[in-house]
């Protein structure tokens, strides 16, 4: 991916409004992420640090937009503050996801032969499981907690980069100036990192960050299965859960929550949707001159 | 201008007719699940029970936990006891008397009484049953400690003798541990002797071997329990008799639905008739809701702060005592429970024989921060406190933050872990030996195994209930005053109870733990179900006697 | 259609090292990366000298080669363990349970596959229409949906507020016991047809509707957007073109020859499908209180029973490795390309 | 003359939507074509010759849009006839089509034996299957395919390129069309398979009498097999007429310049020579002449106004400024 598509992936949001409103949450996400400590209208709420027998279970009102729980605390506050461990969650399953991924698809990928095939047929092993099994498996063994979440949920994700890497390198490797640099007698762990890696690395950090969405979607799911992110932190899954327990007569609790997932993973997806449309050749395919 | 389109009609009606089958399959289905809500005839009459949690084992001597949902209606004990009216309820012995100030007691055992492998029930039995528990050695074995040597005397006459006074009529009236069972089981299940892990084997299968009104006739301990009424039971028979109906249900189903929610809707719908969970929230619109009825019973659980005496700075009494008085115990009462609890006075639940009003700490947050800078701590305390509890229970999980809320304000920090019961308690169980690696505060509840304020103050606070006593307190004075009450209990209360209160005045003084509040239990039925506040007895916590019930057509 | 004997073979082949692999991990997973792994697999009420007798037969006292062997040896003589949980051994428990979750699994995994393949290639075929924007939009929002949130929702409508369906369970005890059904296969629906009961069978279905819907939405947006970007790949091939220029009627090219070339790559993806599916009951199951294995290792999660979480995680493992075999077989009947 | 036209294509207009925008890839161009006449549409890649051909058979990608213009095949419209009527009458047994990428142009997952009998039965009515069959193996011998049974039973992936061109050629023929468009048939085969195949075309071209419009880059072959040539530069006709007066006496600046690029042994010239400079990027109007900055000749005129098609003999016209002037060369 050079400039060329980055510039076409600018025009095709420009002309898309849906890829426009993806752009729109993500950002959103992200700034709600950074600040929401600041911008929550009660903040100790939002932490978990306050009750108010007074507001037990109120339904949403213009005081309290979603509401509040069975501790009279303002939903609003703790979704915001939700959203910045979602975004500490993704960012964090994505980076180390992809710095393992990195280091074994381009091994695997440069090196090739005996040991880089061990690699990739280890890396299979891993795809044999479906998503989030694994993860599942990961953090029952490691037990609970937002860094055992993290580490879950990247141990089960870093395979898909690792192959998507090795894909990207098997193009790269034989390319002239790699010759060039193999010849001259740079060692190969430069020319892996100085020249491989920079020619092969944009499409999947770009894959990285728009799979930040399906992230937040695992993470909650962790939660609710009961071995994601402990209470009280307001993390979205968590509330979902929680919110469960008293369903019935104070619906809210859980809907709202809920909602912040669904926008947020629709705001990435919408994204993500964009960028394989002008990635993909097959797609584009459609879009391009052919047999003239 | 005009398009080029290839691909403009053909593809779409086949899609369109695809769409408009599935639909119309979608339609018909929908219509019938919809519409058609044909209830055939029942010719049995049948109770549908909410478990919270799933069954354990099925074994009688030592099961220890949840089948106590089910046990007391297959199996029998010598005696049952309501604790309300402090009286007992003859079971499998029609009589019983003691002698020798509690040293000796002797159980008459029912004539007519029989197994449901049609063996007759006899003192032999009572017997082997009771030496079984005890040699087997786990769950609940320890009640019999006292028991020396076990008698039977005729086939219908069996002796307990003492090795020190003891209670033997509430241990014999036990939720657990105390089940008659056939001796049959030992053929049946292959096995050498009652102790072969054979036994416990066949009985885990879903057989059972009891004597009670019911048969345990499906044992899926994950997802249901289903019981058939056993017509040949004494009981049915005996007229008068007051734990028995004439219109018990032929089939009662222990159905496991592990959150309050579904219980809730599934008790509305008519799915279930008796549902022991349901968000408290919602009690006062079910309680207006005509379909059903709501009971409300007190009970012998309560939930305490154990708290970690041998940890710094715990380990200073003034800091206990600060935290004891920052606890606000109305509102948590209030929030936790939506005020079905009652604050707790001393770790002996309320209406429980042993039991003092006036141990309530006050919440008074100068009166805490006074004695925290006593303590010498003027400006709180300078490192998180650990507080565990059950990772699951709301109850539990509002109750802590509640506390770390109002600890926070005294200058404590308090950081809240949910576990699972197994890993909390693996976790406590590593403070006797290293109390600076383990949790700070620990939420905990308890329930008698019988009915007797000894079973709350030892196991939680005697030096010697390594198990339990995870406040890790150790108290010579008032582990030698329970020893000797329970002693005394069994011939001269009026002087256990008065060494008990001494037993609890010292508790108060040292705060090994924060009593926080005692249950208040609730059971939403159907209408249908009658006498279901007759059918829980606090004594046998989450059970219900379905041969009590009266099902209404 | 030629279906190639050695190919099969192949597979079949490769399937058991598949297998292999996936107990491979499980085995670094259970036993290299927990400091003590006799600890999770006994718990903690364990006795010191439980504890050394589950040190020993886990032969955690020998060399990882030889734990790996015995690990295997265990594995398939189906010891798979005792769950703390209900202290019974886990292998059974969980094929118990199965036949609970194939019907649900299964009742989804039709649903999301025959709405959403004709939903994409209706997008597909006139894209960029309306009908291309709420396919793009559905299966968008709908991929992005935590499909316990849904679950959560959608009883709450359908149970608490509308009352058309139940809230949860398989069948309904009344109406099982009063008409004397029988499981006898364990699959409810099979069971009553072949028993002519008809009450169960309505009540069996309506009680499933709920959840195989919820269970469906995500499979179902991803073959739909799946289904969606293929039949534009296809149809933008020129064979598309030429077989329409050579006169082959356009009808008949679509249904016949771009539908199967849709269709082709569609079923060797719906593996994954199959995957979110049956990751996806673990929480619906909870939530409608479905008796299956995603019920037994959701409850597993809740108490942290090591045992039967990693047994639950081991045998779905493998049915996933089963089924994408046998799609990638059938991928093959239909696409002569496919080779090994 | 234009009664014995058996294809007349008059001010074609085609574009492309594209989401760089919208490409005009054929600006104007009209064609004549007389039966048992073949004409060669000779252009670099991307000047549209291709598309041309994907119109006159109505195939063009979903994107493509016919903007103005008529296709008249025996005086009909074939623009305004339904995709049916198109099928049922103008499609295989009328116009047919043989494209550039063999491999390509059949379906993947069929056997050449399917494509070619739902052609078989779409178009001459053959429900038999045995007939159709036996038609299909006729067909395929007439491409001289050594068995043609095992052909008839392959998947595209299991044939050589130039295997499947023939067969490509035979379905194409299988419902006796009259007009045979085909579109680079030959580039994307080996050197010595190339001249089969145009043999074969020339061949079946007299056996058949077919009509025939040959699209290709490589003014050689169209010198080879066409008694006309058309040379189309940026969606526009730039010169067309006879084959030896194209090759022998052409007019346009562009024509000269291809006919230079033909490599030829007798004149040894040291390296193969290319015209410098690319094609006009399609999605801007161009005001002027579209090959005006890579002419030589080009004066101020060409710049700004686009140049006229001139009649500069019998059946030769030209698309130049400089025609007139230099018409006597």
């Amino acid at each position: 991916m050079g400039l060329n598509e980055i510039a076409s992936v600018l025009k095709l949001i420009k002309s898309n409004p849906l890829s426009m409103l993806g752009i729109i949450i993500v950002a959103t996400f992200i700034v709600i992420g950074v600040a929401s400590p600041y911008i929550a209208p009660y903040p100790s709420d939002a932490w978990g640090y306050s009750y108010n027998l007074e507001t037990r279970l109120l339904p949403p009102s213009p005081r309290y937009p979603f509401g509040t729980d069975e501790m009279g605390r303002d939903l609003f506050s703790r979704v915001l503050l939700g959203a910045r461990f979602s975004l500490i969650i993704a960012v964090g399953v994505v980076s180390i996801a992809l710095v393992i991924g990195v280091v074994v698809g381009l091994t695997a990928g440069y090196m090739g032969g005996f040991a880089g095939m061990v690699l990739m047929r280890l890396t299979d092993m891993f795809l044999a499981f479906p998503p989030l099994l694994l993860a599942i498996a990961f953090a029952a063994t490691l037990g609970r907690g937002l860094f055992n979440v993290i580490i879950a949920l990247a141990l089960s994700w870093w395979p898909w980069y690792a192959r998507l890497v090795y894909i990207q390198v098997n193009s790269v490797k034989n390319l002239p100036f790699i010759d060039a640099a193999r010849i001259i007698g740079l060692s190969p762990v430069k020319i892996m990192f100085k020249h491989v890696l920079p020619n092969s690395i944009t499409p999947v950090v770009i894959q990285a960050a728009l799979d930040m969405g399906s992230a937040v979607l695992e993470a909650a799911g962790l939660s609710f299965l009961g071995i994601g992110v402990p209470p009280p932190t307001p993390e979205w899954g968590l509330l979902v859960s929680q919110g469960w327990a008293l369903i019935n007569s104070a619906w809210w609790l859980s809907f709202f929550p809920g909602i912040a997932i669904v926008v947020t993973v629709v705001g990435f997806n919408l994204l993500a949707d964009t960028f394989q449309e002008v990635m993909d050749p097959r797609l584009r395919s459609t879009m391009v001159m052919r047999g003239m | 201008m005009r398009k080029m389109r290839i691909f403009r009609y053909g593809i779409s009606r086949a899609v369109l007719v695809i769409i408009i089958a599935i639909a119309v399959a979608v339609g018909v289905v929908g219509y019938y699940a919809l519409a058609i809500r044909e209830q055939p005839q029942t010719r049995k009459t049948m109770t549908i029970f909410a478990s919270i949690s799933e069954m354990t084992t099925a074994d009688p001597s030592t099961e220890f936990s949840n089948s106590i949902r089910w046990l007391p209606l297959v199996y029998e004990t010598l005696l049952w006891y309501d604790p309300i009216k402090n009286e007992f309820i003859p079971a499998l012995a029609e009589r019983y008397e003691s002698r020798d100030d509690g040293m000796t007691w002797v159980f008459y055992i029912r004539r007519g009484a029989k197994f449901h492998d049609n063996t007759p029930v006899t003192a032999h039995a009572v017997k082997l049953s009771i030496e079984r528990t005890i040699a087997l050695g786990q769950g609940a074995a320890f009640i019999w400690a006292p028991v020396n040597e076990i008698e039977v005397v005729d086939d219908y006459t069996v002796v307990f003798k003492l090795k020190y006074p003891a209670p033997l009529n509430k241990i014999a009236a036990s939720g657990y541990g105390a089940y008659i069972f056939s001796p049959k089981v030992v053929e049946l299940a292959g096995a050498k002797n009652l102790t072969d892990p054979k036994v416990a084997e066949w009985l885990n299968r879903g057989n059972d071997a009891g004597s009670g009104p019911y048969r345990l006739i499906k044992w899926e301990p994950e997802t249901e329990v289903v019981l058939e009424k056993w017509p040949e039971w004494w009981g049915w028979k005996l007229p008068g008799y007051p734990l028995k109906s004439d219109k018990a249900p032929d089939i009662y189903i222990l159905k496991i639905i592990k959150d309050a929610v579904t219980q809730e809707r599934l008790l509305l719908a008519g799915d279930i008739d008796v549902a022991q969970y349901v968000p408290l929230e919602d009690l006062e619109k079910l309680k207006g809701d005509p379909k059903v009825q709501v009971v409300i019973k007190p009970s012998f659980q309560n939930l305490l702060m154990l708290i970690n005496t041998k940890k710094p700075p715990l380990n200073n009494v003034l800091v206990r005592r600060a935290i004891a008085h920052a606890i606000p115990y109305e509102d948590i009462v209030k929030i936790a429970r939506s005020g079905l609890a009652r604050i707790a006075s001393g770790p002996i639940p309320h209406g429980m024989w042993g039991h003092f009003d006036n141990l309530t700490y006050t919440y008074d947050l100068d009166l805490a921060k006074r004695l925290l800078a006593e303590a010498g701590y003027p400006n709180g305390v300078d490192r998180p406190l650990l507080l565990v509890y059950t990772a699951g229970d709301i109850y539990e999980k509002r109750t802590a933050e509640l506390i770390a809320v109002n600890l926070a304000k005294i200058g404590i920090n308090v950081e809240i872990r949910p576990m699972s019961w197994e890993e909390q308690w693996a976790l406590a169980q590593r403070g006797w030996e290293d109390p600076e690696a383990v949790q700070d505060l620990f939420l905990f509840y308890w329930w008698p195994t019988y009915i007797t304020p000894f079973d709350f103050l030892y196991n939680m606070f005697h030096s010697e209930s390594k198990a339990f006593n995870l406040c890790y307190y150790e108290n010579q004075e008032f582990e030698k005053l329970i020893m000797e009450a329970s002693v005394l209990e069994g011939y001269d209360q009026a002087r256990a109870l008065e060494m008990y209160y001494k037993a609890q005045q010292i508790l108060y003084r040292d705060v090994p733990a924060v009593p926080l509040w005692d249950m208040i239990y609730v059971e939403v039925g159907s209408r249908k179900v009658g006498n279901l506040d007759k059918a829980i007895n606090p004594a046998y916590p989450t059970a219900v006697f379905a041969q009590v019930l009266s099902i209404e057509e | 259609m030629p279906i190639n004997r050695e190919y099969i073979i192949k597979r079949a082949l490769s399937l058991v090292f598949v297998v292999l692999g996936v107990v491979v991990v499980t085995f670094i997973i259970t036993r290299v990366i927990p400091a003590r792994p006799e600890l999770l697999w006994t718990g903690p009420h364990a006795t010191i000298e439980q504890i050394e007798r589950a040190r020993r037969e886990l032969h955690l006292d020998k060399p990882i080669h030889v734990q790996l062997w015995h690990y295997f040896v265990d594995l398939f003589s189906g010891n798979w363990g005792v769950s703390w949980r209900t202290k019974m051994p886990v292998l059974p428990s969980i094929l118990s349970s199965l036949p609970a979750t194939i019907e649900l699994v299964v009742s989804a995994f039709i649903l999301a596959t025959a709405v959403g393949i004709p939903l994409g290639i209706s997008a597909a075929i006139r894209r960029g229409s309306g009908v291309d924007s709420v396919v793009r939009i559905f299966s968008v929002v709908g991929a992005s949906t935590p499909v316990f949130w849904l679950a959560l929702l959608l009883q709450l409508a359908f149970c608490n507020w509308l009352g058309l369906l139940p809230a949860a369970k398989r069948v309904d005890e009344y109406i099982a016991i009063s008409t004397g059904f029988k499981p006898l296969t364990g699959f409810y629906t099979i069971d009553s047809v072949v028993q002519g009961n008809i009450p169960v069978l309505i009540d069996v279905l309506r009680r499933m509707f709920l959840p195989a819907v919820v269970l469906s939405l995500y499979p179902m947006c991803l073959s739909a957007r799946m289904t969606r970007a293929l039949t534009l790949e296809v149809l933008s091939e020129l064979h598309v073109r030429s077989s329409i220029a050579w006169g082959i009627p356009r009808s008949r090219v679509l249904y016949k020859y771009v539908l199967r070339n849709v269709i082709a790559p569609v079923v060797a993806s719906l593996g994954l499908s199959f995957g979110y599916t049956i990751v996806g009951a673990f929480m619906v199951e909870i939530i409608f209180v479905w008796p299956g294995i995603g019920y037994y290792t959701a409850m597993s999660l809740l108490s942290y029973d090591y045992p039967a979480i990693i047994g639950s995680v081991i045998f779905v493992a493998i049915i996933y490795s089963v089924i994408n075999t046998a799609i990638d077989i059938l991928h093959a009947t239909i696409d002569p390309r496919v080779e090994l | 003359m234009s009664g014995t036209a058996i294809l007349a294509v008059n001010d074609l207009h085609i574009d492309y939507y594209t989401f760089e925008g919208v490409v005009r890839a054929v600006r104007g161009v009209s064609i004549e074509l007389c039966r048992g006449e073949s004409l060669c549409i000779v252009g670099e890649s991307g000047s549209g010759k291709s598309t041309i051909g994907l119109a006159i058979v109505r195939a063009l990608p979903p994107n493509g849009i016919v903007a103005r213009g008529e296709i008249l095949y025996n005086n009909v419209d074939i623009l305004r006839l339904s995709e049916e009527e198109m099928s049922k009458r103008i499609r295989g047994k009328e116009i047919s089509i043989v494209f550039q990428d063999p491999a390509a142009t059949f379906n993947p997952l069929f056997t050449i034996g399917e494509v070619m009998l739902d052609v078989i039965a779409a178009q001459l009515g053959v429900r038999d299957r045995r007939r159709a069959y036996e038609h299909g193996i006729k067909m395929l011998k007439l491409v001289e395919l050594p068995d043609p049974e095992r052909v008839m039973n392959s998947y595209p992936h299991e044939l050589s390129g130039g295997m499947l061109q023939r067969a490509a050629i035979a379905v194409a023929l299988s419902a006796n069309p009259k007009l045979l468009i085909a579109d680079e048939p030959t580039t994307m085969l080996d050197v010595t398979i190339q001249a089969q195949v145009l043999d074969l075309l020339k061949r079946l071209r007299k056996e058949l009498s077919l009509s025939m419009i040959f699209i290709t880059h490589n003014l050689g072959v169209a010198a080879e097999v066409c008694d006309r040539i058309m040379v189309l530069y940026a969606g526009t006709m730039f010169e067309e007429g006879y084959a030896d007066t194209i090759l022998t006496n052409p007019i346009h600046p562009y024509t000269r310049k291809l006919l230079e690029c033909i490599p030829r042994a007798s004149r040894r010239v040291s390296r193969l020579r290319y015209i410098p400079g690319s094609l006009p990027d399609l999605k801007t109007p161009v005001s002027g002449c579209p090959f005006e900055p890579r002419c030589d000749y080009a004066t101020k005129i060409c710049s700004v106004s686009p140049p006229l098609v001139r009649v500069v003999g019998h059946r030769h016209r030209v698309a130049c400024h400089l025609a007139q002037e230099k018409g006597g060369v």
